[in-house]
């Protein structure tokens, strides 16, 4: 794999919420990079963090009760989280576009969709409202919405649920962002509908030249379309690498339990292998390894010591990350 | 959508009639006019005579017949007191009472919608909370303490205004400040909580990733959501509004509906309660059809309903 | 039953999540203004239960030689510290005394028109049909009207006494009550877990009462706490047309009314019962409005963030 | 896990026969009342024990067979048999003494569980409407066993729903559904909201129910692998109708239908046993979204997005026909005119 | 008070009122917008209502008189407000021609505003307008002249002979309230627009707004000051008054005494009317005159007056003003003497008297300033003594019912607020109505009272007055029908401008001759 360069780079990144007496630890330090080019998928369940890290990325995260105690995110060298409020409307939009999960909500009620993509151009001062229009039309038609020059004028609750994901792509590449941050792009979605926003997101890339970073926690859908994958857990990425070497030969239990518990294997009669309880409550996040409770393979040291951050060599040569203290046994598979 | 406006009018026809029926029959209830409109020591025979005169000796029955049937024909009957048609009365002092109603509306929603939405940018801020006292304290305000107050202090005491009447502009200030308060605060509350809903949204989110600045975010995509909010707050507000306009009128001797209404009851006048009862219930019917006009013009989900 | 004990599910038992909610009165305490305005309102209810027993006589004790007295001094007792009336009557004994009825006024009222119409509501909601259209039709009537012109007509036929005032107050705020009642029934009707009790063959009685006036009551509670405001307002603006409470009985609203009189000399007439209703009014609609973020899981963090970080 | 139980006519604990659900909008000041066909004439058998995958995407009907059958719609048409009794057409009294033998589960563990109950509260609940099951001092220690059997422990029953987990609170919906000891169990996605570490919980323990109660199953989800992985036969739902039913094994391993086919297809898959990176598994994009029920197309309502159509599709419905090289009894059938063979594709 | 503090009262205001800033605001506030209106010679009149009409047959009702009477419609004669004399107006002399016929020589070179001349002939026409024209509501007609029938008619230009059915001794009395409208005055209904003799003519009634007179140049007698004069009105007696103080209005014609706070701006004035507590003779414990004589010593007039009274008004011992022919001056005003009032309830009691059954206090909201408070205060006095009294204040309609004749049947004891305005001169449109037996708010039916009225009414000079002054001591001292308490004074606020002296005519008429500016 050509190292391209490096486009995101978030490095231990630490977001909190703060309610009541109690204080959440959404994220706990997650690290991970993004190349130009390539797609990235974070993978992970619900409240693990990743909607927040994207959300942290694009200076989303309302604060109060949100606030980032430490970290760096830096997009193409610059630092988002102190970049002045004009540089960055320079970057969002222009250069970092997002899809996110819900369209129906993501997309405003009260203006028309062309009104809506329009908007991107006319904050980033670009062309005429005559050419903001034309340029609307052309990108519902690029993204597949028959009928774009009558669909502009048309309201998102016209739009059925696919057809709204589509429009909200449209908004988020009206610019030819060099980065897409995709939120779950797909999950409200059916099967069919799902496999063709996938389609058009990765033909959309491959026009573009854009990187995409793909929040999911699907492990179909990442397998299918990630270069690389950062799973994360409990607020920190566990581990991270080319999707292929990670979903094939995990070295995470996490990782591993998570791909064990899902259905779909060949042998029926086989019956799933859940994990174990619940994911933390990242109020009172356990001491040492966040995944220990639950791990089948916990040992003494992780009930005390936090895994370190460990490189691993994989088998194509490329190498990835692992927060564990056993990366090596989980990955020879010698631990069951 | 003209179905569902149609059923409005027709729904509202008959809360209308029902209305009319109902003070029909409950001002008959309230005594006779005679032992008001007469001098303390008239006659026996010469209330009878008064009573004949006017028709009130009458079964009330068919005395509501014979208003059903003159109302058709657009005769809203002879006011007793003011010697002249009913509605001749009432239209004439309409214009007042609907002037002070959309100022005080205009005032409270501009104020209303721009403080409100400016504590909503910071909650709990200094101006949030400010604010919100504010609001709470115009909300919960006596409105004939406050007008009374309000001559002493800026009319009488500081002379800045004058205290009461009509005229220029100068006259509008009092009455205007005064019943615009609890609209005002109402509208506060509400734009500041629907405002606070809509920054939370997920449309916000999307407009701040598109690089959209923060003050088209929260005047333009979160304020246009909350408009809905608003206008129903205001609309029912504008009936409130006539409740106010009763002391704003009699205190500042504005000649409007609201005054009249409260004369006429207390005089007994029943056919001037009757005439500024379907005149206000009309404008109020209207009043719902302008609402329901903006709803649609606001929401466009609404339209392709 | 077989053994559950050995299944990864039963270990999962062990990993109960319990989501920490610090209680009520913490959050309230948490709150200044809130607390500020439920310490008013618990004042008042003691005002309430206990006023008219111990300054009662204090109340009603004419003394025109200390007609008009300013408020701010002790030189004519305690009881003349917030001044005396027309007719040389203890202000605070009033207040204190007024207190019972116009509590008791607005509250009864504002019980009355949840009571009747959070019930007239549910059945809009839950019945449907014919009855439901004749409810909102009557709601339609009694909102399409200034309310206070339609308790200056009921008065005038039933004769402004304290039961008549309640009910036509009542009458004047039921559609509030039936409206939101019947939306939040349509709404939680269709809820899941209501359809999961009629699934369980649970009737309309059943749904009616161990679904869906449990989960209505507390935002007609909430509207509850502002009514008592506007209640209270429109008490004294009766009043103040003069076909309110009638003396000798005494509310804030009628002290309002016969201070403005004496607005000119004795400001304190009129200003310090209009205080206390704006008080009064202010404390309902703050602890309305926390009730309201309490209840909004949205917004109940901003009560349970530290200090200084809302 | 257990192989499909042996299947005879008696054996049929529900026999569902043409339902139809239709909803009217209302009508406009200058538009017609408008018929959404939300399903259109269904049919099918549940046997004893057994468990019956409904699968298909959002609007085609699966979640209003669900309602349906529980009565919380009232069907437009049809039949269904509950041992021999019309579910359908039962007065208020019969319908309640049914519901002891039928239950449900929702999609939404949160939603459908009343939050300002107790769990106590919320699992006995069917013995506050049906009294005669359980005597009252009999109910705390019915409601604890009943935790337990569910995987969770006896002094839950004292905690309010938003003191759990979604998949916990999953399991108290299915508690509750068991108090009744119901035959039937229809399942309406109750895993769809759930992230697929606690999913794979709770199908395991629907599973172990079923193996120690020999409950017979409907389980509808649009999540195609927990469809094959729990159930023994599947029915495919497309606008309103059963386009293809059978055997699970039959149906995944070769789909007669091409709308069939193609969500299997669609299904984005975990390869992991592919060694190499080559030959992605063939995928059919379908082009276009369903439409609306309120105006299905004429003919095979899959036509307007089918690589296969014809003029005769647009013309006539395919009914549902016994595949010939089906192995199971009954067979499989599928509604097309150009069905998939073993040899094709 | 707030309005023109003098540096001495600053800091006693200051004391009282919790405004410092509004005070020192005071004195730029008053001189901006007293110098506004200067200029033109225009008074204007805040009222306390806006006349529902301006029928000149309907200006008896003091709304309406205030505007009309006097200075767009005139009399025959007029009553001095001083002692009750009748003096000429549009009638120059009168006499009385046998029992049942009077002669009015009437004044020549009178024109009507539009320039109609007015001759017997016009006169007859008018009074026959006020008298019949039943299509026209008439206040006149049913207050003044109900039972009596009266045929007008010119002997020539400017004679009027008025013939009565029965001897009209006071007759010229009754014509102080018969205004004299100009022929054209349609015959068949109301109208608005009062076409008179008087100085001044009507220019618009602005509805809701205000209306103007303007000086009529025709007039026949002196030319007034003021050229013009505006009517406004506010119901607020606080913001009338505030109105004066702000230079805005010239005239307030009536405020409440507690808004009266600056002497060198309020003049007070009897207003003729009388307020007394009605007491229910019929009813126990009521029929006894321990009782009554009781009810009259537990009340403190002393403290009343001065308090919730104004200093100005008289404590009263009849229902008339002593400017009214008739008035007994021999009676005494009642002392405060609640020891004596105790001991006649207990001496009642002894007798058998149900001294506790419980006397209902009715009072009339707003019958007069402070009528409410009045009111808690006499309840107040009268529980002192140990009386058993309930409060209750009704709106005036309901109040009318317990007034006014049919009594209800099952009624308790009733001691009910009222007040009696006579400013017509004579006895006899107090005492009839009021005391004697058929009287319609009579609450006594006394033989012998019943027949001196009757031979008052018929009297004439010196005899009727005797015979009225021994009505009112049967009234007073035999009978106790009353608890008197009042003669009542109006206070009118005169802004700085202009000169007005406020009389007991004020009430019901305010003549714009009068003023003078200063």
């Amino acid at each position: 794999m050509s190292e391209a360069a490096t486009l995101l780079e978030v490095r231990d990144l630490r977001v909190e919420f703060r309610s009541g007496l109690e204080t959440v630890h959404a994220v706990n330090g997650a690290t991970f990079d993004v190349r130009a080019g390539e797609t990235a998928a974070i993978l992970g369940e619900s409240g693990c963090g990743k909607s927040v890290t994207a959300a942290a990325i694009m200076r989303l995260l309302p604060q109060p009760p949100a606030r980032i105690t430490a970290g760096e995110i830096r997009f193409d060298g610059e630092s988002v989280l102190t970049m002045s409020r004009p540089r960055w409307r320079q970057i969002a939009g222009r250069r970092i576009g997002m899809v996110f999960q819900d369209a129906l909500s993501s997309l405003n009620p009260v203006f028309s969709v062309g009104w809506q993509i329009a908007e991107a151009f006319r904050v980033h001062g670009e062309a005429s409202r005559a050419e903001r229009r034309r340029r609307a039309i052309e990108l519902l038609d690029r993204v597949g919405i028959s009928g774009a020059a009558t669909r502009v004028d048309h309201f998102p609750h016209q739009f059925s649920g696919g057809m709204r994901q589509r429009v909200m792509i449209a908004m988020a590449v009206a610019l030819g962002p060099s980065l897409l941050i995709a939120d779950e792009p797909t999950t409200a979605l059916d099967v069919t509908i799902q496999a063709q926003i996938m389609d058009l997101l990765a033909s959309l890339r491959a026009e573009y030249g854009m990187a995409m970073v793909l929040i999911s926690h699907d492990l179909g859908v990442v397998s299918e379309v990630a270069d690389r994958v950062a799973v994360m857990y409990a607020g920190r990425v566990v581990e991270s690498g080319p999707t292929r070497e990670v979903l094939r030969r995990p070295s995470h239990p996490y990782t591993l339990a998570l791909l064990r518990s899902v259905p779909g294997g060949k042998s029926k009669a086989q019956k799933l292998h859940p994990i174990v309880g619940s994911p933390p409550d990242l109020a009172r996040m356990p001491v040492g390894c966040a995944f220990h409770p639950r791990c089948e393979m916990a040992r003494e040291i992780c009930t005390r010591v936090a895994p370190p951050c460990t490189v691993v060599e994989g088998a194509s040569g490329a190498t990835r990350t692992v927060e564990c203290h056993f990366a090596a046994e989980v990955a020879s598979g010698r631990v069951a | 959508m003209m179905r569902y406006l149609g059923q409005r009018a027709l729904h509202s026809a008959i809360a209308l009639g029902a209305l009319v029926m109902l003070v029909f029959f409950l001002v008959r209830l309230t005594g006779d006019p005679a032992s008001l409109y007469l001098p303390i020591d008239a006659s026996v025979e010469q209330r009878q005579a008064f009573s004949e005169r006017h028709g009130f000796d009458r079964p009330v029955l068919a005395q509501f017949a014979s208003f059903v049937g003159d109302v058709l024909r657009g005769d809203f009957g002879h006011s007793i007191r003011k010697d002249r048609p009913a509605l001749e009365v009432v239209l004439e002092a309409f214009p007042t009472t609907l002037s002070l109603a959309v100022g005080t509306m205009v005032i409270a929603v501009v104020l209303g919608v721009v403080v409100g939405s400016l504590a909503a940018i910071r909650p709990g801020g200094m101006f949030d909370r400010m604010s919100t006292l504010t609001s709470l304290g115009a909300a919960s305000a006596p409105d004939f303490w406050v007008a009374i107050t309000g001559i002493l202090l800026f009319a009488v005491a500081l002379g800045w205004l004058p205290t009461s009447g009509t005229g220029g502009w100068q006259y509008w200030i009092l009455p205007l400040a005064v019943l615009s308060l609890r609209p005002f605060g109402l509208l506060v509350q509400v734009v500041r909580g629907s405002m606070l809903s809509a920054l939370g949204s997920a449309y916000v989110k999307t407009a701040r990733a598109k690089g959209v600045g923060e003050a088209t975010v929260v005047f333009v995509h979160a304020l246009r959501n909350s408009g809905l909010a608003v206008v129903t707050v205001a609309g029912d507000q504008m009936v409130g509004i006539v409740n106010g306009a009763v002391i704003v009128e009699t205190v500042f001797g504005w000649p409007g509906v609201g005054k009249l209404m409260i004369d006429a009851v207390i005089q007994r006048d029943f056919t001037l309660v009757q005439a500024t009862i379907l005149v206000t219930a009309t404008a109020i019917f209207v009043l719902n059809v302008v609402i329901d006009l903006l709803y649609v013009l606001l929401d466009p989900r609404i339209r392709h309903r | 039953m077989s053994d559950p004990a050995a299944t990864p599910v039963a270990a999962a038992a062990e990993a109960v999540q319990v989501r920490r909610r610090l209680p009520l009165w913490r959050l309230l305490v948490r709150d200044r203004f809130a607390l500020v305005a439920a310490f008013w309102l618990a004042l008042l209810v003691v005002c309430m239960a206990f006023g008219p027993e111990l300054l009662g006589k204090a109340a009603t004790a004419l003394d025109l030689r200390a007609r008009n007295t300013p408020p701010g001094s002790l030189e004519k007792g305690w009881l003349a510290v917030l001044g005396t009336d027309a007719l040389g009557r203890s202000m605070l004994a009033r207040l204190v005394v007024a207190t019972r009825n116009t509590m008791a006024v607005a509250l009864t009222a504002i019980t009355l028109a949840l009571l009747v119409g959070g019930l007239l509501g549910m059945i809009a909601g839950y019945v449907g049909g014919w009855s439901s259209h004749l409810i909102m039709r009557g709601a339609d009537v009694l909102q399409s009207f200034p309310s206070l012109l339609l308790a200056v007509v009921v008065l005038y036929v039933l004769e402004p006494r304290v039961s008549n005032l309640v009910v036509v107050l009542a009458v004047t705020r039921l559609p509030v009550y039936v409206r939101v009642a019947r939306a939040e029934v349509l709404e939680i009707r269709e809820r899941l877990f209501v359809q999961a009790a009629r699934a369980l063959g649970g009737g309309r009685r059943h749904i009616l009462r161990r679904h869906i006036a449990p989960v209505v009551a507390p935002t007609l509670l909430t509207i509850l706490t502002v009514d008592f405001a506007v209640v209270m307002l429109a008490e004294s603006s009766l009043s103040f047309l003069g076909i309110g409470i009638q003396p000798p009985e005494i509310t804030w609203g009628l002290m309002v009314a016969q201070g403005r009189n004496h607005l000119a000399v004795a400001w304190w007439l009129s200003f310090l019962p209009g205080l206390a209703i704006m008080l009064a009014a202010m404390s309902a609609n703050v602890l309305s409005s926390w009730l309201r973020t309490v209840g909004d899981p949205s917004q109940r963090w901003r009560l349970e963030a530290p200090r200084g970080e809302r | 896990m257990a192989a499909s139980p042996e299947q005879s006519p008696g054996d049929v604990v529900l026999r569902v026969e043409g339902l139809r659900k239709h909803f009217t909008t209302p009508g406009g000041f200058r538009r017609q009342p408008v018929v959404v066909r939300a399903v259109d004439d269904v049919s099918f058998d549940l046997a004893r024990g057994e468990t019956l995958g409904v699968v298909g995407e959002s609007g085609c009907g699966k979640s209003t067979v669900a309602r349906t059958l529980m009565r919380l719609d009232e069907p437009t048409a049809g039949r269904a048999l509950l041992d021999g009794a019309d579910v359908f057409a039962m007065g208020p009294r019969e319908l309640r003494r049914a519901r002891r033998r039928m239950q449900i589960v929702f999609q939404d563990p949160y939603a459908s569980l009343n939050p300002r109950m107790t769990v106590e509260e919320i699992i006995a609940e069917p013995w506050d409407i049906h009294p005669e099951v359980l005597e009252r001092r009999e109910r705390p220690e019915r409601v604890r066993a009943l935790l337990e059997s569910v995987g969770l422990r006896r002094d839950h029953a004292e905690r309010y729903p938003h003191q759990f987990s979604g998949g916990q609170l999953q399991r108290i919906g299915v508690a509750r559904a068991m108090a009744l000891e119901p035959e039937v169990l229809i399942c309406d996605e109750p895993v769809s909201a759930l992230d697929v570490s606690v999913q794979a919980q709770v199908v395991n323990l629907l599973e172990e129910i079923q193996a120690r109660l020999g409950i017979a199953y409907i389980f509808i989800a649009h999540d195609l692998a927990v469809v094959r992985h729990l159930s023994h036969r599947i029915a495919v739902m497309y606008l309103g109708r059963i386009v293809e039913i059978g055997p699970e094994a039959e149906i995944s391993e070769a789909p007669r239908h091409p709308y069939t086919k193609a969500l299997l297809s669609a299904e984005p898959r975990l390869d992991l046993d592919a060694e190499s990176d080559a030959a992605p598994r063939q995928r059919i994009l379908l082009g276009g979204e369903v439409p609306s029920p309120a105006d299905p197309p004429s003919g095979c309502r899959f036509r307007t997005r089918c690589w296969k159509a014809t003029e005769l599709c647009a013309r006539e419905a395919p009914p549902l026909t016994a595949d010939p090289e089906s192995r199971s009894r009954p067979p499989r059938l599928v509604a097309c005119h150009f069905p998939e063979s073993d040899a094709g594709s | 008070m707030l309005h023109h503090a003098s540096v001495g009262q600053r800091s006693r205001l200051r004391a009282r009122i919790a405004w410092p800033c509004a005070l020192s605001a005071l004195a730029i506030g008053l001189g901006l917008t007293a110098s506004a209106s200067a200029a033109e010679r225009t008074v204007t009149v805040v009222l306390s209502e806006e006349p529902d009409v301006l029928e000149p047959c309907q200006s008896s009702r003091s709304n309406i008189g205030r505007v009309v009477k006097q200075n767009i419609v005139e009399t025959l004669v007029e009553i001095d407000p001083k002692d009750g004399q009748i003096t000429p107006r549009l009638a120059t002399a009168w006499q009385q021609v046998d029992a049942n016929t009077w002669r009015f020589t009437l004044r020549e070179g009178v024109k009507f505003h539009d320039g109609a001349a007015f001759d017997a002939a016009a006169a007859v026409k008018s009074i026959d307008r006020t008298l019949h024209a039943t299509p026209i509501e008439c206040e006149i007609r049913t207050k003044f002249f109900g039972g009596l029938k009266i045929t007008a008619k010119a002997v020539d230009a400017t004679t009027l002979e008025l013939v009565t059915d029965k001897p009209a001794p006071i007759l010229p009395t009754m014509m102080g309230t018969m205004t004299i409208t100009s022929p054209s005055s349609p015959m068949d209904k109301a109208t608005n627009q009062p076409i008179g003799t008087g100085p001044y003519k009507l220019d618009e009634w602005k509805v809701g707004q205000e209306i103007t007179l303007s000086r009529f140049d025709g007039y026949w007698g002196p030319k007034p000051q003021a050229e013009r004069a505006r009517y406004v009105w506010r119901t607020e007696s606080t913001v009338r008054a505030a109105m004066i103080a702000a230079g805005e209005a010239d005239i307030a014609a009536n405020i409440a005494v507690q808004d009266a706070t600056d002497p060198k701006m309020d003049f007070s004035y009897p207003n003729s009317e009388t307020s007394r507590l009605r007491i229910d003779t019929t009813r126990p414990p009521l029929d006894d005159r321990r009782v009554r004589m009781a009810l009259n010593y537990a009340i403190d007039r002393g403290a009343l007056r001065g308090s919730i009274f104004s200093a100005d008004v008289e404590p009263s011992t009849q229902l008339v003003v002593p400017s009214i022919n008739g008035h007994n001056p021999e009676l005494k005003v009642w002392p405060y003497d609640p020891d004596k009032a105790m001991k006649l309830l207990a001496e009642a009691r002894a007798a058998g008297v149900p001294v506790d059954n419980e006397i209902m206090m009715i009072g009339r909201i707003n019958i007069y300033p402070n009528a409410t408070e009045a009111m808690e205060a006499m309840h107040a006095m009268l529980q002192a003594v140990g009386l058993n009294v309930k409060l209750k204040m009704l709106e005036v309609a309901e109040w009318v019912n317990i007034l006014q004749k049919p009594y209800a049947d099952d009624r308790g004891p009733v001691l009910l607020q009222a007040q009696h305005d006579n400013n017509n001169g004579d006895a006899v449109f107090t005492v009839y109505n009021k005391y004697h037996c058929e009287g319609a708010n009579s609450t006594i039916c006394d033989k012998k009272l019943d027949q001196t009225i009757e031979a008052a009414e018929k009297a004439t000079g010196d005899e009727r007055r005797k015979l009225w002054q021994e009505a009112f001591r049967i009234i007073g001292d035999d009978i106790i029908a009353d608890v008197p308490l009042f003669h009542m004074v109006g206070y009118t606020r005169v802004g700085s401008r202009v000169n007005f002296q406020p009389s007991i005519s004020t009430n019901s008429e305010l003549h714009i001759e009068d003023i003078t500016f200063k």
